[in-house]
């Protein structure tokens, strides 16, 4: 069947004082309605890049080259106003950092409601100041209710409080479920989760992925992650991006039970190691978006380059299920 | 967003509490009404307490004995008549009998001997009385005053006291902090309705039973700027009818506008004071040596002060210091001269020479000669002035450094005598001070703000008690003459400039009498001769 | 990190760079390239010609070679002053931020109370008491200027200290000198370069402001002195365009080219950057 | 307690200042041509004004006045001090509230505009003018504002606070009139200087994750930035107010010059040329107490604007 989102052969630069960052270099990624899919990679792999540009919210950089396709309409060239209400209402993101994702000025109720007011008309600023998006109650408040109770948030005392309470007054756990259940509240089609689980004490990490399985029967899911567990638990299938493309995609069983590329390889290996903590960024070194090397990217670091990689930029291959993008696959089926 | 509440009830509060204060009196119908445009800082409606308003009320709401006229001598006012004692020690003045207070009570020679008995014990401005007056004394309408010595310039000092009420004085400890509303009650052509220090605006009323008949303008408004550009650009459009300043001379900077501006014209006179001068160190070498005076007076180009200072206004003035406009203007001292060649003879005679060719003349001690200017800084027409001198003493080989203060601390500074030329003005009313002639400032003896009190030659200081000792007007006009030789003849001090001042008004007043003391055309004889065409 | 670098990710700093070089060249060759002597005296009031460009001003002087002189002064106030400011300013913060303690108290309450005091209304207090040489307005800025830099070197060096690095160097016996050189200078000197640039920018205000109101040295061809006479003797309100405006479009221009400057060394580049390629 | 402090030093430096200041305040009273052979009234009111005492005793009257509320008395008005003050200060705080209120508004508004279409034509725009007008002499611009709006369109008086006797419009219009265009300038240096302020802090919050969420949530642009971006912008904005105070007071001074404003500036200014001590004690002492008042005030507000520092 069609795909609900097609990324096909993205580009993203940034343009720095040091030169022009390729944060994207051709990524091509589709999604299937109803499926959930794990983006795995190192800091500054491009990842956080790519959801970034499915929203649209990439800014400063620039989209130069390729297109995002949600529901048969090209985001890339949609008018704002348009993206605005894809935004949330069809495509929600649960961001990574709840320290810092919620507006430290405003309380939950507000930042709830918002959501709600958005959701019901739209996120012109007469709305988002008007009165349904600054006081929350009747059937919205139910809403508000069921969906801290699918989040396992039951006591309705506690909820008042939460409703009252500002950011820096809520524990991380708290934070990371109102950043979810805002996500919920706009009732999206897709579902991006970034780091759903970095910044978590194991109990409520527990807890989110919990949630997160949860949800993926619900809605399709895209969810970026270091933590094995949290895209072997929630996601089938799995992408692993370096240096701004995608070099091995396939179901998350296999690939994470038998990574074919070498980089994906060392990957879950130090993840394994390091249990979803993020890595220092040791295969990566972000200069490579500027000054791209020949070739295979990753054939500096790549113990078993060939040199073939230094001169030719491998492309995808499928082997039995599992495309791959190195020469070591070439041919092979 | 509470900050804002929080603002905006402040500003409220702050606005209505002004509202408050003051009231905006309603004008009427076809009166003549002469707005007139000041910079002069004034503070209050006290005419103690404020200078200028005290100077201001000398011409609106009070009357003195007698004015000095347009020909600079006295004219009879409040005193019908008078007699003066051979020996000038006693001086009578005969009151008239139809002045009236504001209030109504009429005024009466004891009024008369009150207030002037009031200044001598109680206005620090009259200190000078203290030890002059021995005793005043009331017969009908004569008032006698008896003096310790002999006084001759009485009759000029006496025309800016103006006579108060004693049924609202009487009883006033200390007239500088009185407060009460019947301070403003005098007996003058107007009585103030207003002075509103919001609005910068006095309001005088005319005084219906002003016992010298009425006066032809039924309202005269003082408007206060703070620049004078504010206030030309208030002439030019229309906001006033005419410029008043005591003592202060009409920056001809600012003429042209009024000339475009097609409606005002312009009356002339020759200023009474001199506008900018410069007084020497006598205490200091090489000033205290005539002929370095003399090459410093060689030095000056004073008909390039007259036309870029004072535009072409100004002319050159001679040795005698004071302009014609003086009643006994000594017209046989010669103009001041510029002539370089001069100054650097008799620098040259006395020693003063560059030695070391370095363009720098040394002193006997063999240093270079470098003088210090201490000017008005808030007098750009003086500090140019000495900035002109500067350069012209630099051409004959004598540098200098210039030292422009703010009054108070000129003032201070002239005081400790921290200084080698010293740049100043003689106000008209100044230059008649003291034995008239401008000794006010030079005397020795003197003390006070403005006065250089830097010359001490037996020959002056006599003539000036001499001249000090009679009233009777042929003596004062022959030591008058011969004050302003003996200023030639030691030259304390230089007149840069003497100016025709111009008294710009609005087209359609007409008939202004020119009062050299008072301002010009807004004056007390003014309010009588001056007619509004329509 | 060097200064070019910092100027030249910034156009508008270039721009900035580019206007002050010029008026730095101006006011370095202002008396050769001057057309006159500024003292000379030729015809008053004249409009502008090719002899007198932007005409003479009231005692014929001719106002473009006022002008050019000017800017030596005008600068050279300007820089004295901030030096002066920004010297002790940094030298205050350093004290405070080393020595803690009261000493720290004792500075910080200082700077927080000279930080309350009107400026202006002192600074005319100060050089009517000193008298209006313009090394007093020089000194009388610098005196007044100093504490907003004391109070940012000061944070400076605590948020250094803080930091663990330093905490570490510290345990292994580094001495003050050491962490100043090595640690503290890197950090605070763009933010106290720009601080300078811009208390020139305030002290040139300043200048002109003394002047407008009489304080000025009479003898000094400022440009706010210029202004003085423009006001105080006609130009203005005779409508001689080119007597009051260039001075004020000088002073504006500078300050505008050295904020633009000093602007650029807080430089600010897009927080988004890092957010998007460093995760 | 610093705030007491600081009002303790001021206080003191309000004293020693004007007096370290060569000139006799007396000559003010009688005027540059009043002479006095014998001085005899003068060291009278000299003694009425306790000049002849020394200093320290001064200094001890004066401290135990204020602690009375007697602000002492002016040589320059003859009146008590605190009146002449509370005069002109009225005239000020009308000028300088809203100015501060508008100027924050305006700066508000713009810099978020210039801050959020960062390194557009709008931006550059919007900042090249706010720091051309931040850059202008104040007194100089002010003047040409008189000059051309007042004198050559004659739209408005030329200066001062009302028309006084010509009021046959209300009192508050007529004064409202009159205070339009200082208001205007003050308003427009206060807004440039905070714009400065406002556009590189809203800069500064264009990289916060809940700016992103915001965005994330399908929220307008104009939205994101004045109810998410600007409303963390005003604690900053509030803190530099209060700072600012003291040099606004010092901006107004020029301004109230040009425009003849019967305001604290000129009260100052005068004094400090008519060496009025006790008035410029009072002025220095109001001036920094308003300015450590509007610290407290943001002190006490910033929490509102900052819950995290609740």
């Amino acid at each position: 069947m069609n795909p609900l989102l097609q990324v096909r052969d993205l580009h993203v630069h940034f343009d720095t004082p040091q030169g022009v960052v390729r944060a994207n270099a051709g990524v091509t990624l589709d999604v299937i309605e109803g499926e959930s899919v794990g983006i795995m990679g190192e800091s500054g792999c491009g990842k956080t890049v790519l959801f970034l540009s499915i929203l649209r919210l990439q800014q400063p950089g620039r989209i130069v080259a390729g297109k995002v396709v949600f529901d048969e309409r090209d985001i890339t060239l949609l008018p704002e106003a348009d993206v605005e209400r894809i935004r949330g209402r069809d495509i929600a993101l649960v961001p990574q950092n709840h320290a810092t994702a919620l507006n430290p000025a405003y309380t939950m109720r507000d930042q709830l409601a918002e959501v709600v007011a958005v959701r019901e008309s739209d996120g012109r600023l007469a709305t988002v100041l008007g009165r349904r998006a600054t006081s929350l109650d009747g059937v919205y408040l139910d809403e508000v209710r069921d969906v801290f109770r699918d989040l396992g948030f039951t006591e309705e005392r506690l909820l008042n409080r939460l409703l009252q309470s500002y950011p820096h007054e809520l524990s991380g756990g708290m934070r990371q479920r109102v950043l979810i259940a805002m996500a919920l509240l706009a009732k999206p089609r897709v579902l991006i989760a970034d780091e759903p689980t970095t910044a978590l004490d194991r109990a409520t990490r527990a807890q989110s992925l919990g949630v997160l399985r949860q949800l993926n029967d619900r809605l399709t899911m895209l969810v970026v992650s270091h933590d094995l567990d949290a895209i072997r638990k929630t996601c089938g299938r799995v992408a692993v991006m370096y240096a701004g493309r995608i070099v091995e995609e396939g179901p998350t069983s296999d690939v994470l039970a038998n990574p074919l590329h070498p980089y994906s390889r060392l990957l879950i290996a130090a993840q394994e190691r390091t249990r979803g903590v993020p890595l220092p960024e040791v295969f990566t070194d972000t200069s490579d978006l500027i000054h791209v090397p020949s070739g295979c990217s990753f054939h500096r670091a790549c113990p078993q380059m060939i040199t073939r990689c230094v001169e030719v930029e491998p492309t995808m291959h499928d082997c039995d299920g599992v495309s791959v993008a190195c020469h070591l696959y070439e041919g092979r089926l | 967003m509470r900050t804002l509440v929080i603002f905006a009830m402040a500003a409220l509060l702050a606005l209505t509490s002004l509202v408050a204060c003051v009231e905006g009196p309603a004008d009427s119908g076809e009166d003549v009404v002469l707005r007139v445009g000041t910079t002069k800082p004034f503070k209050t409606d006290s005419r103690f307490a404020d200078y200028w308003y005290g100077v201001l009320s000398n011409l609106t709401t009070h009357d003195s004995l007698i004015k000095l006229g347009p020909d600079m001598t006295p004219v009879p006012w409040l005193a019908e008549s008078w007699t003066i004692s051979d020996d000038s020690t006693e001086f009578t003045f005969t009151i008239v009998d139809n002045a009236t207070w504001h209030d109504g009570t009429p005024l009466t020679s004891a009024d008369v001997a009150f207030s002037i008995q009031y200044y001598r014990d109680r206005d620090p401005q009259a200190g000078w009385m203290q030890d002059l007056i021995e005793s005043v004394s009331v017969d009908g309408n004569d008032v006698t005053l008896s003096l310790t010595r002999p006084y001759g310039n009485l009759m000029t000092e006496f025309m800016t006291y103006s006579v108060i009420p004693e049924h609202v004085w009487g009883d006033v400890e200390d007239p500088l902090t009185y407060e009460g509303t019947d301070r403003t009650i005098g007996s003058g052509p107007f009585a103030l309705k207003s002075w509103d220090a919001a609005a910068g605006l006095f309001v005088f009323e005319i005084n219906d039973d002003y016992w010298r008949g009425e006066p032809n303008v039924d309202r005269v408004e003082f408007s206060v700027y703070r620049t004078m550009d504010a206030l030309v650009m208030a002439l030019a459009s229309g906001d006033v009818d005419t410029w008043w300043d005591y003592s202060g001379e009409f920056p001809y900077t600012h003429v042209p506008p009024l000339q475009d501006a097609g409606d005002i014209e312009f009356a002339t006179a020759t200023f009474l004071g001199v506008p900018a001068a410069l007084g020497f160190n006598l205490e200091r070498e090489p000033m205290s040596d005539l002929s370095f005076r003399q090459a410093v007076s060689y030095a000056i180009d004073y008909q390039q002060i007259a036309d870029l200072v004072f535009a072409g206004y100004g002319s050159v003035p001679t040795y005698g210091f004071v302009p014609p406009t003086h009643a006994n203007f000594n017209d046989d001292i010669p103009q001041m001269e510029f002539n370089q060649a001069k100054a650097a003879g008799l620098l040259d005679s006395i020693g003063i020479v560059d030695t070391d060719g370095d363009g720098i003349r040394e002193s006997e001690k063999g240093d270079d000669l470098t003088l210090t200017l201490l000017t008005r800084g808030d007098k750009t027409s003086i500090v140019r002035s000495t900035e002109m001198v500067a350069s012209n003493l630099r051409a004959v080989g004598i540098d200098s450094t210039v030292k422009a203060l703010d009054t108070s601390t000129w003032i201070a500074t002239k005081e400790e005598g921290d200084y080698d030329l010293v740049f100043f003005r003689a106000t008209p009313w100044g230059t008649l001070m003291h034995a008239s002639n401008a000794s006010g400032y030079f005397d020795a003896r003197r003390t006070g703000g403005g006065v250089l009190h830097n010359f001490g030659a037996e020959e002056y200081l006599d003539a000036c008690d001499a001249r000090l000792a009679t009233a009777l007007p042929e003596e004062q006009a022959e030591l008058d003459r011969t004050i302003q030789e003996l200023h030639q003849r030691y030259l304390p001090g230089i007149a840069l400039v003497w100016i025709e001042s111009v008294y710009p008004y609005r087209e359609g007043w007409e008939n202004w009498t020119i009062d050299h003391i008072y301002g010009g055309v807004v004056n007390s004889f003014s309010w009588f001769t001056v007619t509004r065409k329509d | 990190m060097r200064l070019p670098a910092f100027i030249m990710q910034n156009r508008a700093a270039q721009v900035g760079a580019v206007v002050l070089l010029a008026f730095v060249v101006v006011a370095v060759l202002g008396s050769v390239i001057a057309p006159h002597d500024p003292w000379a005296h030729f015809g008053p009031f004249e409009s502008p010609s090719s002899v007198h460009p932007l005409g003479t001003n009231d005692v014929g002087q001719d106002i473009l070679s006022e002008l050019l002189v000017g800017a030596g002064v005008s600068l050279s106030v300007g820089a004295l002053a901030a030096m002066l400011a920004v010297g002790f300013g940094v030298f205050v913060g350093l004290v405070a931020g080393f020595r803690r303690g009261v000493v720290d108290n004792l500075l910080m309450g200082l700077t927080d109370i000279v930080l309350v005091i009107p400026a202006l209304p002192l600074v005319i207090l100060l050089a009517a008491y000193l008298g209006s040489s313009i090394w007093n307005v020089v000194l009388v800025i610098g005196v007044v200027f100093w504490p907003s830099t004391a109070r940012l070197v000061r944070s400076q060096v605590l948020t250094v200290r803080q930091s663990g690095y330093v905490e570490s160097a510290r345990a292994l016996g580094a001495g003050d000198a050491w962490i100043m050189r090595r640690h503290v200078l890197p950090n605070v000197f763009p933010l106290v370069i720009s601080k300078f640039v811009l208390t020139v920018a305030a002290a040139m205000l300043m200048e002109a402001s003394l002047s407008f109101l009489g304080l000025g040295d009479p003898m000094v061809k400022s440009w706010g002195m210029m202004l003085h006479y423009a006001f105080g003797r006609g130009g203005f309100i005779q409508g001689l365009w080119w007597w009051y405006l260039p001075p004020g479009l000088c002073i504006g221009l500078c300050i505008l080219a050295l904020t633009l400057i000093g602007l650029a060394f807080e430089g600010e580049s897009d927080p988004r950057l890092r957010r998007a390629l460093e995760r | 307690m610093r705030y007491l402090i600081a009002l303790f030093v001021i206080v003191s430096l309000g004293f020693i200042l004007p007096r370290l200041m060569p000139g006799d305040p007396l000559m003010n009273i009688v005027g540059e041509e009043a002479y006095y052979a014998s001085g005899g009234a003068l060291d009278e009111l000299r003694s009425d004004l306790g000049l002849n005492q020394p200093l320290i005793v001064q200094y001890g009257r004066y401290l135990g006045g204020l602690l009375i509320g007697d602000w002492g008395y002016s040589y320059l008005y003859l009146r008590p001090v605190f009146e002449s003050i509370s005069e002109h200060m009225g005239w000020t705080l009308l000028l300088m509230l809203p100015a501060v209120v508008l100027g924050a508004a305006i700066a508000a508004v713009l810099g978020g505009l210039a801050a959020w279409n960062r390194g557009s034509r709008k931006d550059a725009g919007l900042t090249g003018a706010f720091l051309l007008a931040y850059s202008m002499p104040h007194y100089w611009l002010a003047m040409l504002v008189l000059f051309v709006f007042s004198f050559h369109l004659g739209w408005f008086p030329l200066g001062k606070a009302t028309s006084g006797a010509a009021s046959s419009l209300p009192y508050v219009v007529d004064v409202g009139w009159h205070m339009l265009l200082p208001l205007a300038v003050v308003t427009v240096f206060k807004a440039a200087y905070d714009f400065l302020i406002v556009r590189s802090s809203v800069v500064s919050i264009y990289g916060e994750d809940y700016i992103l969420m915001a965005q994330a949530k399908g929220l307008s642009s104009m939205a994101v930035l004045f109810k998410h971006a600007l409303r963390n912008a005003l604690a900053p904005l509030l803190t530099v107010t209060a700072i600012q105070f003291g040099m606004i007071f010092s901006g107004t001074l020029l301004i109230e010059v040009v425009f003849s404003w019967p305001g604290m500036g000129t009260l100052m200014y005068d004094a400090i040329g008519a060496r009025d001590y006790p008035l410029l004690q009072a002025a220095f002492l109001i001036v920094a107490i308003c300015v450590l008042i509007a610290n407290f005030v943001a002190d006490m507000l910033y929490p509102k604007l900052d819950p995290r520092t609740r």
